[in-house]
């Protein structure tokens, strides 16, 4: 059997979910933070995927993936240096914990 | 002297105002006082030099084949509501009712202000603290009832009537300090200002048909010839009536609103709470015989309105009763003069509304008589209503005291007061030979003319003047002897208060004589009259019968005024109480325009609108505090109202584009 | 530039100018600052009174141009907007009038503690905004300087006010910025119908008025967001509840300004914007601004009646008052609208001197109660005859300017042909008996009777910069008052472009 | 390659070069000369803000990847200016005891996202656009976090980062769709595929899309981390965020959405806009009501004000764009008054609500007058700049004519009336309430003054001197091209 775009398609759209939902219920920063690379990631798929079934001729989509990918990287690095300061300050990595201020 | 000089007679007095009232203040009283006497004499000169120059003197276009022209000496375009037409001008017309009315305030006028020197004074002769304000008061009170009177247009007249309005608000308070004062100058300014209301919008509604003020582009020369504006205004109606009777209508009610006229007379009797000689001058001259005045003065059109005319009779003979039924019990003599004012100008204006205007014969009498007589009363009774209030003033000032229980046989105290007074009755009363005589026999030979019932009614109103007046002078003079308090007993007062009286007594004795249907008639033209047997007899009679119930009951003193005012108690208090009438003005101002209209609206104001501005601003805060929880702190919060918006855009669009 | 060769942009300059000497001086030398406020005032009323004479000689020398001294630059260049000045009779005499109101508001405000500088720096900068916006004939800069004119208001009256200040400033000033806020929707609307299809889009009102291409379905929603946005600040019922708190916390010289003044900018620009270049719609929904102008006559006036504190009476007065202004100027007919400019005049003098005097009043006995206090007359007499003359006035007494004001406005909007308006206009006359009841009321509480409190007799009265201030406003009133022919001949003609382009749309 | 194509971007490189030498300055120089990096630093970059004024030939670089044109070099320049004055006035506060430590990062990192954004501005492919969108956004994440001592700082930083990332996870899988829709990233070919009828996926991608520059602009409803990140955040980073960040992102909104979807969608992002300006002014107005923390009083009328900036795009014209770039300019000048007058007061004594600041003109008559030009400027009162470009702003929506826009302009106009109410509310506060207990006098080092001064000649004279406008509008008119397919 051959793969179709939808075969592609549909789990990066389910990753995405994943991670969106993920994100809206985890309480774990770290967990958060995983939760924010399967979207990222699930993007990367979609941006292969259509380079590879609907343009062939050009590898923009490629490319683009390559960049996402770094970006992604360096969000990644970001937030857990961020995350490791929340951590001296509060103690501890609990999403709920960090709503000082609000209002 | 020329005609044109009679803007100095105006312009006399006015300068008297700001001199006195902006540098007098710093001068001596006495000096200012008499500045204001000598002022005012040379007005009065003047005014009589102009009048005698206007009914007898060489001729300055004043006569044409035996009528009296209207001339205008001065006109000054004063305010233009149109650049061509519906202009105000300030100016001066003269004919026989102002040439009169000139004299007859002048001489008032300059009697009050002489009278006032002694008046005005401690027994010391010091001159009382605002004596400046007084005489400058007085002298702007004679200027706008003098302008008043040679008003050339309606609205020149509506514009004095204001000023006498003003002034008279000024000497009524000019014991300011005082509430009683105070309240009577309120009242009597708003009241006439009400009349005043309706005086302008008959104004209004008449320029807007006639597109002028002018009284000779009106009326007319001589107001022979009424413009064709008003007689085809006439046609349209409004409500039934006529837009021009509705028009003239609202125009006597402003002139009844000076004149007293029941309902709007209440400010009258209070308005003795001025200097009594500024009663004089208000009740005699200048102030209650504005509204008379008026209607005179627009005579020629109200004989074109029959019902605005049959208004103006009932509205007269109706206030003459009233005022002598009032004025038949009070114990105040100031208010009981008062009331007696308030009917002799009910008779002028009935006599006036009884008038006829075309040319036709009438009873042996030409047309017009009721126009004449009624200007002829308003000039007698000027002349012995100032007399009798001078001679109250002159009592009051002796005694210290309004009341009459506090006089009493006076007559052996204070004698020249006591004739003039009694010279006063006499006239006022109607016996010949003095002036009142004269002029209320021809009003009541007009009245007969108008119907029986009509001459009747105010023979009656006639004989109770006779028994109110009498019961006052003996009241005062006789009825027991003096008690003295005090230990200086009442005597005659200093020249300056007597020989106004004198003087005034006299002019009251030869005024009958003067000729004056050959002087002043609505048309300039002579008007013959001679004595009506039947009718003067009568009304003699009847005279003489008030007279001497009123000495059978006051002559000496006796139980008998007391048996019938017991054996009519109620008739006898409304009577003293003037029928409830103040009381019921209270009412209406009080409980119902500040209770009922005046307080809702400012609570409607301050907790309706105003809470609904306040509302808005309530409402965004309470808003805002509302979708503060929007704002969790909460970062899974923050994305999922993001993923919930991105979704939402997307999926309204979507639907919106699908299904469009 | 040749924008300095017109004499009316000095009118802006000068308090300018003013404001810069203000801001050099120091905080303390009270001597000082009060030379640059009184040289800035009083060039400014000699800058009026040179205003004055320079029309009438152009008129008298046959300039028939519907505005003088016309000066148009370009100030934003892409959107046409330029800074165009002209004056027409009307802002002939408001800019005379504001001078003079400006001119005895330094001296009432003479001893204004604290900050006296801060004090008088704002007050120019209202000035400013004031005189701008009678000068210009731009939509655009219109806009701009009235707003400048405002905006001083809030802090006047927060800083240096009295009683509830803050709440009265804040609701002032938003209620105020509301209206301007419609306007500015109006003004907006305007300029992209200013033109016909193809040519450039302009602000000038002149010109505006000229290509008169507003369609006329934009003119019903353009010409009510505009008149009520000037309406506001005329205090048309039912925007007028900013008037009675404002005035009554404000300090006496910003109420005279406010209601001597500002509040004739609403009346200057419902006719000058709203009616003018919208002609066609205010003859179609006049009658709506007609019924609640006529409203605010008479509910000012009974509302007056009750009140017990000096400056809402005067507040509510002032409703009234400007009720008759706004009332004339939507009856469409020469006359009455001259009626509406004498009226703004006399109300603005007439107001000012009560404000003048109240506070006068309240610097001595520090009440505004007239329940507590009474026979006055006995003990400062010069400030009793002062209110005196100011009550006549405002009641309508031949000789001073009320009367005028009123007779003219009566007898105009009497005029007009149609029943409605005449019906409103008898209803509107029963003010002039309100007025005197509310009017004599007072009087008769605070100056006669006996004297209430007996601290009082210890008091003063006037001294000379208040009996300068007083007088002046004094004489005017009564000038007008006397010789009301003189102002009429420069108003009336400056409405004959607005009433024909009225009558063209019946 | 054709290395010449480089002279097409001069400010970016000129930047660059800023850069380097900062970064060498910070690196070789002794750690005692270190004090004067801050000084040193503004001093070059105010040198390039005025050599960056020379003029750039039009063109595109890169295989059309990025244009220069009249537009973008004008908006650079607005941007240099702004961070001008915010380096001028974080010089004092980056030698203070906390972050002297790294003072060399701060403005390192501040000089990157600043390229960032130029690349946003400039960039006409997708990939340029999220590259600089990604530069520009995440140093801010560690600019955030700067004030290492305190919580606040962290959280808020955390807040961001995490919100940063979602948001532009989300803005990729739009473009993910998009491109597989269109198969390319090139504005220009997107907008030429795209012409006919409108598919779903592609409306789906557009709300993505804006809903991910909609986070950078603070629009409602993403808007959430704004208040809690300017809170906490440095009140020098704050101000680089409330006007810097906004504005750039404002101006490369514009040109995406006119550019790429100018062609047939633009009713349907007019609508979206519509939707979101409505709640967004709305929205912002109502919770800066209630707000006593000045930081975070002037992130929700930074979010308010973000509504006006859109009611210059939704505009989608030449008169819109140049009001745009104006708004933006005279908010920069307002806002960073706000701030600078916020961050004195803050580095002297720390306090930072507006009770705080009762009886300020008594005390501080300058800082007070300072900070009550900005708050009328804000507040769009006249004659200070704020009130022209409000005007301008409203001039150029109400240009498109139809109904629907002028009753948008309506609710932002009775909204203006909401947000004069809290800035008065901070003038009451200087002005009129009197505290005996109010913050004392102090004298502030020059270089805050110098920020302040500038600031405040920007609002008087920007509004009265036209030129300005004009220039703008002569250069957004000479954009035909993009204008062309609206």
């Amino acid at each position: 059997m051959d793969l179709t775009l939808l075969m592609y398609l549909i789990p990066s759209l389910i990753m995405f979910g994943c991670g969106v939902y993920g994100f809206v219920t985890r309480k774990n920063m770290i967990a958060i933070l995983i939760s924010l690379e399967l979207m990222l990631n699930s993007v990367d798929i979609n941006f292969v995927v259509f380079n590879r079934y609907l343009f062939p001729a050009q590898h923009e989509g490629m490319f683009f993936t390559l960049f996402a990918i770094a970006i992604a990287a360096a969000e990644t690095a970001v937030a857990i240096a961020i995350i490791i300061n929340v951590y001296r300050l509060a103690k501890n990595v609990d999403i709920n914990q960090i709503t000082k201020m609000k209002f | 002297m020329p005609l044109s000089s009679t803007i100095y007679v105006l312009a006399i007095p006015f300068f008297m105002f700001l001199f006195l009232g902006l540098v007098g203040v710093k001068m001596p009283r006495k000096i200012t006082g008499v500045i204001g006497v000598l002022g005012m004499a040379v007005t009065t000169v003047w005014a009589y030099a102009i009048a005698f120059t206007y009914f007898f003197g060489v001729d300055q276009g004043q006569m044409s084949d035996g009528v009296r022209q209207q001339i205008v000496t001065t006109d000054w375009t004063w305010l233009s509501f149109y650049a061509d037409k519906l202009v105000v001008k300030l100016g001066i017309l003269l004919d026989p009712i102002s040439a009169m009315m000139l004299v007859v305030i002048s001489t008032v006028s300059f009697m009050v202000h002489l009278y006032s020197l002694g008046y005005m004074s401690d027994h010391d002769g010091n001159p009382e603290k605002g004596f400046q304000r007084y005489y400058a008061d007085l002298a702007l009170f004679t200027f706008s009832m003098l302008g008043l009177v040679v008003s050339t247009n309606i609205f020149q007249m509506f514009i004095f009537f204001e000023m006498v309005g003003v002034s008279s608000y000024l000497l009524i308070g000019f014991y300011y300090g005082q509430q009683p004062a105070n309240h009577a100058s309120k009242k009597a300014f708003i009241v006439t200002r009400l009349a005043d209301l309706f005086f302008l919008i008959g104004i209004l509604i008449l320029s807007f048909y006639t597109k002028t003020f002018d009284f000779i582009q009106i009326m007319g020369a001589n107001g022979h010839d009424v413009c064709n504006a008003f007689t085809s205004a006439q046609g349209l109606t409004f409500m039934g009536c006529s837009v021009t009777g509705w028009a003239l209508t609202f125009i006597f009610i402003g002139g009844a609103g000076k004149s007293a006229m029941y309902p709007l007379h209440i400010w009258l009797p209070d308005a003795m709470e001025g200097p009594t000689p500024v009663s004089a001058l208000i009740h005699a001259a200048t102030m209650v015989v504005a509204g008379v005045f008026l209607v005179a003065r627009m005579f020629p059109l109200y004989v074109l309105e029959q019902g605005a005319m049959d208004i103006i009779c009932v509205v007269g003979a109706f206030t003459a009763f009233y005022a002598a039924a009032v004025a038949c019990t009070q114990s105040d003599i100031k208010r009981a003069l008062a009331f007696s004012t308030i009917s002799q100008i009910a008779f002028m204006m009935t006599s006036l509304a009884v008038s006829s205007a075309d040319g036709k014969l009438i009873g042996g009498h030409e047309a017009g008589l009721g126009y004449m007589a009624s200007m002829f009363h308003l000039f007698t009774h000027a002349m012995f209503k100032a007399l009798l209030f001078l001679c109250a003033g002159a009592i009051i000032h002796a005694v210290h005291s309004n009341e009459n229980s506090k006089m009493h046989g006076l007559h052996k105290y204070m004698p020249i007061t006591s004739i003039a007074f009694l010279i006063g009755c006499l006239a006022i009363a109607g016996i010949p030979p003095f002036a009142g005589f004269f002029s209320k026999d021809e009003i009541l030979v007009a009245c007969y003319e108008k119907g029986i019932g009509w001459g009747l009614w105010m023979s009656m109103v006639a004989g109770m003047t006779a028994f109110y007046m009498f019961r006052i002078y003996y009241l005062i003079f006789f009825w027991k002897k003096h008690e003295v308090h005090g230990e200086h007993k009442p005597k005659d007062q200093p020249w300056t208060m007597t020989v106004p009286l004198i003087v005034l007594a006299l002019i009251s004795c030869v005024a009958g004589f003067v000729p004056f249907g050959d002087l002043v008639t609505w048309d300039g033209a002579k008007l013959e009259t001679h004595l009506n047997l039947p009718v003067a007899g009568a009304s003699v009679g009847i005279a003489l019968i008030g007279i001497g119930l009123a000495t059978a009951m006051y002559w000496k003193e006796n139980p008998l005024p007391d048996k019938l005012a017991s054996m009519f108690k109620g008739l006898w208090t409304a009577s003293y109480k003037r029928f409830y009438m103040d009381e019921l003005y209270q009412f209406i101002t009080h409980k119902i325009i500040f209770q009922g209209i005046s307080k809702p609206i400012a609570w409607f104001d301050r907790t309706i609108i105003d809470g609904f501005f306040n509302l808005l601003g309530n409402v965004t805060n309470s808003a805002s505090f509302g979708i503060r929880k929007m704002q969790s702190g909460s970062v899974q919060g923050y994305v999922s109202y993001y993923i919930i918006g991105a979704v939402l855009l997307a999926a309204i669009t979507g639907i919106v584009i699908l299904c469009f | 530039m040749e924008i300095f060769s017109n004499m009316l942009i000095y009118f802006v300059i000068i308090p300018v100018i003013t404001l810069a000497g203000l801001a050099l001086t120091k905080n303390k030398g009270i001597d000082a600052i009060r030379a640059v406020a009184v040289t800035g005032a009083t060039a400014l009323v000699a800058l009026a009174i040179y205003l004055v004479i320079y029309f009438l000689h152009a008129r008298a020398t046959g300039d028939t141009s519907d505005m003088i001294l016309q000066t148009s630059v370009t100030w934003y260049e892409p959107l046409n907007i330029k800074l165009a000045l002209g004056v027409d009779g009307v802002s002939v005499v408001m800019i005379l009038l504001s001078a003079f109101i400006v001119f005895a508001g330094v001296f009432a405000s003479w001893k204004m503690d604290p900050l006296p500088k801060q004090f008088f720096l704002w007050f120019f900068l209202l000035s400013t905004g004031v005189f701008g916006f009678f000068i210009s004939v731009d939509l655009f800069t219109m806009f701009m300087f009235y707003e400048v004119a405002l905006i001083p208001m809030y802090l006047l009256i927060g800083v240096w006010g009295s009683g509830n200040k803050t709440y009265s400033a804040m609701k002032l000033t938003l209620m105020l910025m509301g209206g301007s806020a419609f306007l500015m929707l109006g003004i907006i609307g305007i300029y992209f119908h200013s033109a016909p299809e193809g040519q450039p889009l302009t602000m000038n009102i002149l010109e505006i008025a000229q290509n008169d291409a507003i369609p006329h379905q934009w003119q019903y929603y353009l010409f009510p967001l505009t008149f009520v946005g000037f309406g506001v600040l005329g205090a048309m019922f039912p925007f007028h509840t900013w008037s009675p708190d404002g005035h009554a916390s404000a300090p006496t010289a910003v109420s005279m300004l406010h209601a001597g003044v500002l509040m004739k900018l609403g009346g200057y620009g419902c006719f000058r914007i709203a009616i003018f270049l919208m002609p066609f719609a205010a003859q179609q929904l006049g009658w709506i601004f007609l019924t609640l102008t006529g409203i605010s006559i008479v509910y000012g006036a009974f509302s007056a009646c009750v009140q017990t504190d000096l400056k809402y009476i005067n507040a509510y007065s002032s409703v009234s008052h400007c009720g008759m202004v706004l009332f004339a100027i939507l009856m469409f007919n020469k006359t009455a609208m001259t009626g509406a400019v004498l009226q703004m005049l006399s109300h603005g003098l007439m107001t000012a001197l009560f404000f003048a005097l109240i506070g006068m009043i309240y610097g001595r006995t520090h009440t505004r109660d007239i329940r507590e206090m009474g026979g006055l007359m006995h003990i400062m007499p010069y400030l009793g005859v002062g209110y005196v003359i100011a009550g006549f006035a405002s009641l309508g007494l031949p000789g001073l300017s009320g009367f005028v004001a009123e007779m003219t406005i009566f007898v105009g909007s009497f005029e007009h042909q149609d029943m409605f308006r005449r019906v409103l206009t008898i209803a509107a006359t029963t003010s002039i008996v309100i007025t005197a009841v509310y009017i004599l009321r007072v009087v008769g509480k605070l100056l006669y009777g006996a004297v209430q409190d007996e601290h009082h007799r210890t008091l003063t009265d006037a001294d000379a910069t208040e009996r300068i201030s007083t007088a002046t406003l004094i004489l005017a009133v009564a000038i007008i008052g006397c010789f009301p022919n003189f102002f009429i001949d420069i108003i009336r003609d400056s409405f004959t472009p607005v009433v024909n382009a009225l009558t063209s749309v019946m | 390659m054709d290395y010449s194509q480089f002279l097409m971007m001069p400010q970016e490189i000129g930047l660059l070069v800023v850069f380097l030498l900062v970064f060498l300055y910070d690196t070789f120089m002794p750690s005692k000369s270190l004090k004067g990096l801050p000084l040193f630093a503004t001093i070059v970059f105010g040198i390039f803000t005025i050599f960056s004024f020379f003029p750039v030939q039009d063109g595109m670089a890169f295989g059309e990847m990025f244009e220069s044109n009249k537009a973008t070099w004008a908006m650079k320049n607005i941007l240099n200016i702004g961070m001008f004055i915010v380096l001028l006035q974080s010089v004092k506060w980056a030698n203070s005891d906390f972050v002297a430590i790294r003072r060399g990062e701060f403005y390192e990192l501040m000089l990157l996202t600043l390229f960032g954004m130029y690349l946003m501005i400039s960039g006409r492919h997708f990939l340029v656009f999220v590259i600089g969108l990604e530069t520009a956004s995440l140093p801010l994440a560690t600019l955030v976090a700067f004030e290492k001592k305190y919580y606040e700082s962290h959280e808020a930083a955390a807040k961001y980062v995490l919100t940063a990332v979602f948001s532009s996870a989300i803005m990729l899988m739009g473009l993910s769709f998009v491109y597989g829709l269109t198969g390319t990233l090139y504005f220009n070919d997107i907008a030429s595929m795209i012409v006919g009828d409108k598919s779903l996926l592609l409306i789906v991608a557009l709300a993505f899309l804006i809903s991910g520059v909609g986070y950078k602009l603070s629009l409602v409803p993403f808007h959430l981390w704004t208040a809690d990140v300017y809170q906490g955040a440095p009140t020098m980073v704050t101000s680089y965020l409330s006007v810097i960040s906004k504005g750039s992102a404002a101006f490369a909104f514009f040109v995406i959405l006119v550019q790429v979807f100018g062609a047939a969608y633009a009713p349907i992002w007019e609508w979206m806009l519509y939707a979101i300006i409505v709640i967004t002014i709305t929205v912002g107005n109502l919770f800066a009501i209630r707000q006593r923390n000045l930081k975070r009083f002037l992130a929700f009328s930074s979010i308010s004000q973000a509504g006006y900036i859109m009611l210059g795009v939704i505009s989608a014209n030449a008169v819109g764009m140049a009001s745009m770039m104006y708004y933006i300019l005279v908010y920069i000048f307002s806002n960073l008054a706000a701030f600078g007058v916020i961050a004195v007061i803050e580095r002297k004594t720390g306090k930072v609500t507006t009770d705080d600041y009762n009886g300020l003109f008594k005390t501080n008559p300058w800082l007070a007058f300072v900070m009550m030009l900005a708050m009328f400027s804000l507040g769009g009162i006249p004659p200070f700049a704020g009130f022209f470009s409000k005007f301008f702003i409203f001039l150029g929506a109400a240009q498109t004519g139809n109904v629907a826009i002028y009753v948008l302009v309506l609710i932002a106009l009775v909204n203006t009336i909401i947000s004069l109410y809290y800035y008065l509310l901070v003038v009451k506060a200087m002005f009129i309430r009197q505290d005996e207990c109010a913050i004392p006098a102090f004298k502030s080092h020059w270089t805050e003054k110098a920020g302040l001064i500038i600031c405040t000649l920007g609002i008087i004279l920007i509004g009265l001197v036209s030129c300005i406008y004009t220039g703008l509008s002569g250069i957004t008119t000479s954009l035909t091209s993009m204008f062309s397919m609206i």
